[in-house]
């Protein structure tokens, strides 16, 4: 079919199939599993496969495509052995030649995730079933090898399906993206619908299936797993209440307690890296003052903001790296103090308060960011700060943040957003928003060569000298501390709300996967 | 004058209508001093919020409740009904100052001019009511203004067409010609002797569509494309309720209810003042089965 | 006496279009080579059917429409062309008063104001000269003084009428145009306002051009008569002459279509009914208007347009068996 | 004697109630007709005689109340009838056109179908029938083109046109009484002759009973036999047509014929009736023209005058003509 | 009565100026009033180079004239713009969108006009009585309720409190893929129909009542209230007189009659409210997840997607015009008197 245009098999299955509807908050758009870096991660790791899976919680590997694998003393080669009775689903079987071709697709066209694969220098294939990686530096490949981007495994067979020369000719793209795949993974895509519906079902001849003790399978998972796009956590709540969904991906937090009490219900949190902060103008007067911005910083009610905004499902920041990730430090927290804030203030020469309203923006339609908002609005009141908040479309935002490259005045007071990371690294949050070559997203003028001095040494010593690295980005942190920049306010954590019904929910979903629900090990009866 | 105390009569006589009179008239006075009997203004204003009430069920100290940052909701629907007021006035009155002289120049002036003001106006008329104001606020961003702009422009068509209509029968009747017999100016003619005797039913109409201003503004809220919070807008009350309507009905609720309250003052009222404009229903009113 | 007003030759057109390109697909022939004059002192009279072209001609008079071509003459000057300070003159020393004396007042003005409104347009008498001969004025026509603050929905028939007459006399015009002034009115009310209007026109000297289509309002009015029919003149004459002598079928069906009131009258008297309807204005019949509704039309009516014949120095009639009509009435009854 | 009479109306009393007020729009009015007979109300403008009319032909305004008095038709009193007797006496035995032609129809139907569902409804006929039937009726009104005529909507014809084609809906149940309620005022001249003539001729022809409402008393004397004068809500005088407008007795019918200007000779000056017409909400507790009458006494406004009989054929109710009682 | 073929093509006229007026207004809206288009057009994370490019793909560089003509050209070339939500012709978008959105509007609509037309009439006849009150009242709310607003409370009282009805979506997913039930015209009525599938059919009802009816409630008291003042004033025309005098039975004076006289005028302002039904439809198919337009319009709301926007508005508002053209040409069809 052409691209928006669902795509539809004849389902070939009888009517006492089990079927799990999945919702999810975003639609997607693409689905090369080469190149994808988006949403279409919901399905890839049920239609794919990599050779290693990754559990960050217990830090051990899960075998998938490579039954085992070893390195070398130095870590520059890497040796995995592929598994024997693994089929594509177009009945092709899995091989080295297979993995090898497609890891340097993946690396040959360099988009989305590719640079994962930057250590490599070559792919050997010694025989049918045993892959050699040499590296032209030391890394960690196995963790290469089980991310959830760009990792996967596909027939080589697509190049004629596509009709395609090679491997990397556009045409192999445009067939993906059509709503094709070709993977080894316990499920198949039957529909790509991708506005509305992605629609998974069971791989009958996959490997897992036949493995009595493998942990990544349930002899009652789905046959059917069906991914529906709907956008707005009200919905998914309201659908999965009366049955319209099993799994939502998000519902409204506030209800979160409630649902944990209803017996039809089960709940599943997890961490996340996504964090929101609130940017100053450092440019625009009075903020240009510390103290003033101190006092900001001392103004809000963090911990009410938690509470209100995300019923608790969120830790107060410490720092712009959040929790639980390397180089994160927990003494960054700014102290919710009213009087210290009104003493700053007055230090600054504002004893009354400020006798202009500021401009607060934050992305309009998202109800986290509005009432950390609208909190921060009512705080600043109490020590004679307005604020004016203005929702926009992300571009208008930015395009007006933009502004205050050229005009500080021209632009907003204060702007709140989310990061999260693309490389699981505190130079892509330090740099990103405070460093001043970063026009893009250093959108509170902040310039300070010292501070961008300290995040490049850094960066160039995560692979040498970790501690040394971590020391550095510590006096960054610190810096930004003094100066307030910006406010950090709360590092996410993420749930799954589902139908009492079905098992295992837990150890379907993984950290180092996000989004996803690995199905096949859900456990669903009747 | 003895009209006016005649309708009032028989509005008093008629429950129905009395309801409707005393709902809007508890409207405006309510929307004049809201700012002024709130028992918690920082709730109202969202300048306070208390997290140990979240979510509260109305009750004897919050009578509809709180909402998710322990508002008292009460005091944001009694000064919702201030911005409603402002919306609703807004909106009827920013429509007629461009509706009235587009409708009376179309109409009185005529001619090319006229035609094209009259083509113009077609062509607004030609979006569903809302949708227009839909694209506009979507356009012209969030804001209180912004919604009271985009809710008029998409809105004076529907005077213009009637001011034009009213003007074009008015300006063939015979006391204009006598008028300009008389040898009277064309400019006193349009104000002295056009222009009133076509108002009153616009102005009347638009009176009554203050209801259905406040009910479109607070559509645009809950598309999220109205007024911002925290402003306490009733349609944005509902709307942030919305997310919460199974654990708190009463966010979305109460709110909602006041809408429905309004609007159906005006309505009512509306309905009164359609009864009474025709003689014919005036008749039927204090109709007796024979 | 010289004449007031001198119509010659008036036409007036009204294009028909149709709404999709507003294609002009015909004319209403509404008037159409209509001349008369009256001179000063005068009561001249318009009848007809509804659409001869009666308010036609008023309203070209009045300038409220523009003719397609004629020539209208105030005191030899010409109507269309007046300017300036001679449209101001024009305006003051024409007046009307039109058929629904509701619809013709301003329902949200106050009586004085109505009245004083001509009185500031034309005059610049200080503001309690004005209302003093408003008070003037609403005497003359036999109104009292509580009507200047009242508004004209509130007035009855009778009253609103003579306000409308104050109004046009205010200012002491020298031509008043009468358009069915009467015939809104109740028949009670109808003796009042035609007594005041003979009574004022002997006092102020006025000269009236009265349009009705009722002929008893017209026996009692006036001097001079034309009688109309689909935009033309049909026969024109002194009141004397068209009462008694009659010359053309269409003023004999008009003058027996009026009910008879004295039942030995009405035995006496012969009827000519008209079958059928009028004609469209837009394709009157070919030749005399009147030939497809005539009892006495031959073929030659059919082809030959008639023209207006002299009959005596002041009466006219367009019927090529006008001298024949009178024997063939005798002869049917 | 009373078995003759057609329709005997007695004592009459119609209020209308509305928002301003009750109008008292015909009181204690009593009227006889005779098969064969024209009667003609005259009055002037909210005299009553509408409601009069409407009160026979049994189509009252919903807000009409009839307060006292009988209608008794052929001696039954029509307005103690059921409702389901109702459709028995309205269009079958009285019938009634009214003065705006333009109106009369409804403007989505064609005249054939308003004709045909008469026809239908009342003489069980077919279609065709009915349309053959409805044909006969429009000759019988003078109209040509019948054909187009039944397939014409009422804004495709002229008001002459369509008043001839009401007189053909009244006539075509064969109704005993037929009121005309100012059928020609909304007509043209011409047009108004050419109605008469027609009512004229199909009384004569099909030995209609007449009612007939006008203002103009020139018609009256065109048409009716009998005449019958109204003013505010009540009747004046009643008798022959010729004998009333040659000699008026009340003060009221005498003054309104001189005010009636005349065709076949000048005047001088017109009478003029000075006054306005009473409130009706409110109307004179005695006669109503008190006000206006130059000959009035105290007695006159104490309470309303009497009939009296005059000359055997006529009544008035006049003081000045006490004795003569009823 | 046949319409004359010069009226239609009158109307096809007007309809071709209105489409022109609407693509003006919406070309202000996008090009005029914002103050960088350009920004509106490239969407999020706009690049400097997209900026350039979107400036140029918007002729944004050249007078207003050629910009309108442009804009013009794209329109009907079917080239509406690239949704930033979706990333997919947004033209695409909405014609898929489509066929949900008339199926439940038109739904909708029938319950409006077939429930609302017979109780205004009914509440006529019974002037002034309890039950003409109460319709009227309850006709009144109807008219003051905002959709959203009623939308949640019946689909929470219903849909979740109850749970006699499905609170959203069109179809059990699960009942369409055991079924085998495959959407072919998009209406998924008549594609279960077609399919001869009845218990997807039944499905789809249950699942369109409750969202339909919500959705209806503003029109059927619309034209509840509209029926009843006609009614009551047609009763009052001389010529329901004429034929009641005339001996006409009331059943055929109301039902006949009477009737047309109510119904024509009716129907020529269907188009109104049809207008009203298809934005109301906006809130409803937001909360019940309808994947319509309306759905579409909102989640495009939420994330300013602008050129979706702006394309729901341009599609909504031609449809809205093509529907007014049909009432018309019905209502000169019905109405001798309406031509020219
Ligand atoms: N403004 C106009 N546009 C088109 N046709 C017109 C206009 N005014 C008058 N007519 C037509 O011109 C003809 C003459 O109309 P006019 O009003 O002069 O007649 P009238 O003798 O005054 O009739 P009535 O007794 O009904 O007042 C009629 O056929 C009328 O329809
Ligand atoms: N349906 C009604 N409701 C209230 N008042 C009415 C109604 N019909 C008539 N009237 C009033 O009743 C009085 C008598 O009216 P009616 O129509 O009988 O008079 P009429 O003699 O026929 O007058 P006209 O010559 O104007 O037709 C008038 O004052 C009129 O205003
Ligand atoms: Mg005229
Ligand atoms: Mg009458």
């Amino acid at each position: 079919g052409l691209p928006g245009r669902p795509t539809t098999t004849t389902p070939t299955t009888t009517p006492t199939q089990r079927m799990i509807i999945y919702a999810s908050l975003s639609e997607m758009t693409t689905a090369d599993p080469s190149t994808e870096f988006s949403n279409s991660v919901m399905w890839l790791p049920l239609v794919y496969e990599p050779l290693l899976w990754y559990d960050p919680i217990t830090d051990k590997f899960i075998p998938a495509l490579a039954t085992n694998y070893s390195s070398s003393i130095d870590g520059l080669v890497w040796t995995f052995t592929i598994r024997r009775d693994a089929v594509f689903h177009d009945g092709t079987p899995v091989t080295s030649h297979a993995v090898k071709l497609s890891i340097e697709r993946t690396i040959a066209l360099g988009q989305g995730a590719a640079f994962i694969w930057d250590p490599v220098e070559s792919i050997e294939t010694p025989d049918n079933y045993t892959v050699v990686f040499r590296l032209k530096y030391p890394a960690a490949l196995d963790k290469i090898a089980a991310t959830a981007y760009g990792a996967y495994i596909f027939s080589p067979k697509v190049v004629d399906y596509a009709g395609a020369s090679n491997l990397t000719d556009p045409k192999v793209a445009e067939w993906f993206n059509r709503g094709n795949e070709a993977g080894s993974g316990p499920y198949k895509m039957i529909k790509w619908d991708p506005e509305n519906e992605v629609v998974l079902e069971k791989f009958t001849d996959w490997w897992g299936w036949k493995l009595p003790d493998y942990p990544m399978k349930s002899d009652n998972a789905p046959d059917i797993f069906k991914i529906k796009i709907i956008k707005d956590a009200v919905t998914q709540e309201t659908l999965l209440l009366s049955g319209g969904v099993d799994i939502a991906q998000y519902v409204p937090l506030e209800n979160i307690e409630q649902h944990q009490r209803n017996p039809n219900l089960q709940v599943v949190f997890k961490p996340s890296f996504q964090n929101l902060i609130m940017l100053i103008n450092v440019k625009k007067p009075p903020l240009d003052n510390v103290l003033v911005r101190r006092a900001i910083a001392h103004a809000i009610p963090f911990e009410d903001i938690v509470t209100v905004a995300r019923s608790g499902l969120a830790r107060v920041a410490s720092g712009p790296v959040p929790h639980g990730m390397w180089g994160h430090f927990d003494n960054l927290t700014f102290k919710y103090n009213l009087s210290l804030a009104r003493e700053l203030l007055t230090q600054a020469g504002y004893p009354s308060g400020i006798n202009r309203k500021l401009i607060l923006t934050y992305t309009a339609g998202d109800i986290y960011e509005a009432r950390t908002a609208d909190l921060i609005k009512a705080s600043l009141s109490q020590i004679g700060i307005e604020i004016e908040i203005r929702p926009l479309s992300w571009e208008e935002q930015w395009a007006l943040a933009q502004k205050g490259w050229e005009d500080p005045n021209a632009a907003q007071d204060l702007l709140i957003f989310y990061w999260w990371p693309d490389v699981v690294s505190p130079f892509t949050y330090l740099y990103n928003m405070f460093h001043n070559a970063s026009k893009v997203f250093n959108l509170c003028y902040y310039e300070n060569p010292e501070f961008n001095a300290l995040i490049e040494e850094a960066v160039t010593l995560e692979g040498i000298d970790e501690a040394r690295a971590l020391q550095l980005y510590y006096m960054a942190q610190k810096i930004l501390y003094e100066d307030v920049p910006a406010v950090p306010l709360w590092d996410m954590i993420d749930l799954r709300v589902a139908r009492a019904g079905i098992g295992n929910l837990d150890k379907a979903i993984n950290p180092a996967y996000p989004t996803v629900v690995f199905a096949q090990v859900l456990d669903v009866r009747g | 004058m003895s009209e006016l105390i005649l309708y009032l009569n028989i509005i008093r006589r008629n429950p129905i209508y009395l309801a409707g009179l005393v709902i809007v008239s508890l409207f405006v006075v309510v929307g004049l001093i809201a700012p002024y009997i709130l028992t918690r203004p920082g709730d109202a204003w969202g300048l306070t919020y208390d997290i140990n009430k979240r979510l509260s069920p109305p009750s004897l100290e919050h009578l509809f409740g709180t909402d998710e940052y322990g508002r008292d909701l009460f005091n944001r629907v009694l000064l919702g009904t201030r911005f409603s007021l402002v919306i609703g006035v807004g909106v009827v009155a920013l429509s007629l100052a461009i509706g009235i002289p587009v409708g009376l120049i179309a109409g009185y002036v005529g001619g090319k001019a006229g035609t094209a003001l009259m083509r113009v106006t077609d062509m607004f008329l030609a979006f569903p009511p809302l949708l227009l104001a839909i694209a506009l606020a979507a356009t012209f961003g969030r804001g209180l203004s912004n919604t009271i702009l985009a809710l008029s422009l998409s809105w004076w068509p529907w005077y213009s067409r009637l001011i034009y209509l009213q003007v074009s029968s008015v300006r063939n009747l015979p006391y204009v010609d006598a008028a300009k017999v008389i040898g009277i100016s064309e400019a006193r003619i349009m104000f002295r002797h056009v222009l009133p005797n076509s108002l009153t039913p616009v102005i009347t109409q638009a009176t009554l569509d203050i209801g259905s201003a406040i009910l479109e503004a607070s559509a645009l809220s809950f598309l999220g494309i109205g007024v911002p919070p925290p402003t306490p807008e009733w349609g944005l009350l509902v709307s942030s309720g919305w997310r919460l309507i199974s654990v708190a009905w009463w966010v979305s609720f109460f709110p909602g209810l006041a809408i429905v309250i309004t609007v159906l003052g005006f309505n009512l009222l509306g309905d009164a003042v359609k009864e009474l404009m025709d003689p014919r229903l005036r008749n039927l009113l204090s109709m007796r089965r024979v | 006496m010289r004449s007031l007003l001198e119509i010659n030759e008036l036409t007036k057109y009204f294009p028909v279009k149709t709404g999709l390109f507003g294609r002009v697909v015909g004319y209403v022939r509404a008037v159409d080579g209509v001349s008369f004059k009256i001179s000063e002192g005068a009561v001249f009279a318009l009848v007809g059917e509804s659409g001869s072209g009666k308010t036609t001609i008023l309203r070209c008079v009045l300038r409220l429409t523009e003719p397609t071509s004629g020539e209208i003459l105030i005191e030899g000057r010409n109507v269309t062309q007046l300017r300036g300070k001679d449209l101001k003159w024009f305006r003051r020393n024409v007046q009307a008063v039109f058929q629904n004396p509701y619809l013709s007042l301003n329902p949200r003005m106050k009586v004085k104001d109505l009245i004083a409104e001509p009185l500031k347009t034309h005059t610049n008498v200080s503001k309690n000269e004005v209302y003093r001969k408003v008070a003037e004025v609403l005497a003359l026509v036999g109104l009292p003084e509580i009507v200047a603050n009242q508004y004209p929905p509130n007035l009855s028939g009778g009253q609103a009428q003579r306000v409308a007459i104050a109004r046009a006399l205010s200012i002491e015009p020298k031509l008043l145009l009468l358009d069915e002034p009467t015939s809104a009115l109740d028949v009670s009310v109808q003796a009042q306002i035609l007594n005041l209007l003979v009574e004022l026109k002997e006092k102020l000297g006025l000269t009236y051009l009265l349009v009705t289509h009722d002929l008893s309002v017209v026996r009692y009015m006036s001097d001079y008569i034309a009688v109309m029919y689909l935009g033309k003149i049909m026969e024109i004459g002194t009141a004397e002459e068209i009462f008694s002598e009659p010359k053309h079928p269409y003023t004999l069906a008009l003058l027996s279509s009026v009910p008879e009131l004295n039942p030995q009258a009405k035995k006496l008297k012969k009827k000519i009914i008209l079958p059928g309807e009028p004609p469209s204005p837009m394709n009157p019949p070919s030749g005399c208007r009147l030939s497809n509704r005539c009892p006495y039309a031959t073929k030659e009516c059919v082809t030959e347009e008639p023209k207006l014949t002299k009959i005596t120095e002041t009466h006219y009639v367009r019927c090529l068996r006008h001298e024949d009509l009178s024997s063939l009435i005798t002869r049917e009854a | 004697m009373s078995e003759e009479k057609l329709l005997k109306v007695s004592e009459l009393t119609i209020h209308y109630h509305t928002v301003e007020g009750i109008i008292k729009a015909v009181r204690n009015i009593s009227l006889e007709v005779n098969v064969g007979d024209s009667l003609c109300i005259v009055g002037e403008s909210g005299s009553g005689k509408s409601t009069l009319g409407l009160a026979i032909s049994l189509s009252l305004p919903k807000n009409a109340v009839v307060v006292s008095g009988s209608i008794l038709y052929k001696g039954r009193d029509l307005l103690k009838l059921k409702t389901s007797e109702v459709g028995r006496y309205r269009g079958k035995e009285i019938s009634m056109i009214f003065q705006d032609p333009a109106t009369t129809f409804n403007p989505l139907f064609t005249i054939g179908e308003h004709l045909t569902d008469i026809l239908r409804h009342h003489f069980g006929m077919s279609r065709e029938e009915a349309l053959e039937r409805a044909v006969e009726l429009l000759k019988m009104v003078r109209l040509p083109d019948q054909a187009r005529i039944l397939h014409a909507y009422p804004h495709e014809l002229s008001g002459g046109m369509l008043q001839r084609a009401a007189i053909a809906a009244a006539l075509s149940t064969n109704p005993k009484i037929l009121i005309a309620d100012e059928p020609t005022t909304m007509l043209d001249v011409t047009t108004q002759a050419q109605i008469l003539d027609l009512i004229n001729s199909l009384k004569r022809e099909l030995n209609l009973t007449l009612i007939l409402i006008t203002h103009n008393l020139g018609i009256a004397g065109e048409v009716c036999s009998r005449t019958a004068v109204m003013y505010a809500g009540t009747l004046l005088e009643e008798g022959p047509t010729e004998d009333i407008i040659l000699n008026p007795l009340h003060p009221y019918t005498a003054k309104l014929i001189k005010a009636v200007p005349i065709i076949t000779k000048t005047q001088g000056r017109l009478s003029h009736i000075p006054g306005v017409l009473p409130d009706l909400r409110n109307p004179p507790k005695g006669c109503p023209f008190v006000d206006r009458c130059e000959l009035a006494t105290p007695e006159c406004s104490a309470s309303q005058p009497e009939y009296f009989r005059v000359g055997g054929v006529r009544r008035v109710a006049c003081i000045l003509y006490g004795g003569e009682h009823e | 009565m046949p319409v004359p073929r010069e009226y239609v093509v009158k109307r096809l006229l007007l309809l071709v100026f209105v489409v022109i007026g609407v693509l003006v207004i919406t070309f202000v809206i996008t090009r005029i009033i914002p103050a960088r288009p350009e920004f509106l057009w490239a969407g999020p994370h706009a690049t400097e180079e997209q900026l350039k490019r979107a400036r140029q793909e918007l002729h944004l560089d050249e007078p207003v004239h050629v910009q309108l003509y442009y804009y013009l050209l794209d329109f009907f070339r079917g080239n509406w713009g690239v949704s930033w939500r979706t990333r997919l012709p947004v033209l695409n978008d909405l014609l898929t969108a489509l066929p949900a959105t008339l199926e439940l509007v038109i739904v909708a609509f029938l319950l409006a006009s077939l429930i609302g037309i017979p109780l205004g009439i009914y509440s006529a006849l019974r002037y002034g009585r309890i039950a003409d009150q109460i319709i009227r009242v309850l006709t009144i709310l109807g008219a003051s309720v905002p959709v959203f607003w009623i939308a949640l409370i019946f689909q929470t009282a219903i849909g979740i409190w109850a749970g006699v009805l499905p609170a959203g979506k069109r179809v059990d997913d699960y009942l369409a893929y055991i079924t085998g039930f495959k959407p072919i015209t998009g209406f998924y009525i008549l594609d279960s129909i077609i399919q001869g599938n009845l218990p997807v059919f039944i499905d789809v009802l249950r699942h369109i009542i409750m969202p339909a009816f919500v959705l209806s409630i503003y029109p059927l008291s619309l034209s509840s209230r509209m029926s009843r003042s006609l009614m009551i004033e047609v009763l009052n025309e001389n010529h329901v007189r004429s034929l009641e005098v005339w001996g006409v039975p009331q059943k055929t004076i109301l039902f006949k009659y009477a009737l047309r006289n109510v119904i024509v005028p009716v129907i020529a302002s269907l188009g109104l409210s049809f207008g009203y039904t298809l934005v109301g439809a906006f809130m409803v198919e937001l909360i019940f997840v309808w994947p319509g337009l309306g759905y579409y319009a909102g989640m495009s709301l939420l994330s300013y997607d602008y050129p979706a926007i702006i394309g729901v508005v341009i599609l909504v508002a031609l449809f809205y015009s093509l529907i007014n053209l049909v009432v018309d040409l019905i209502h000169a069809w019905l109405d001798p008197r309406v031509r020219f």
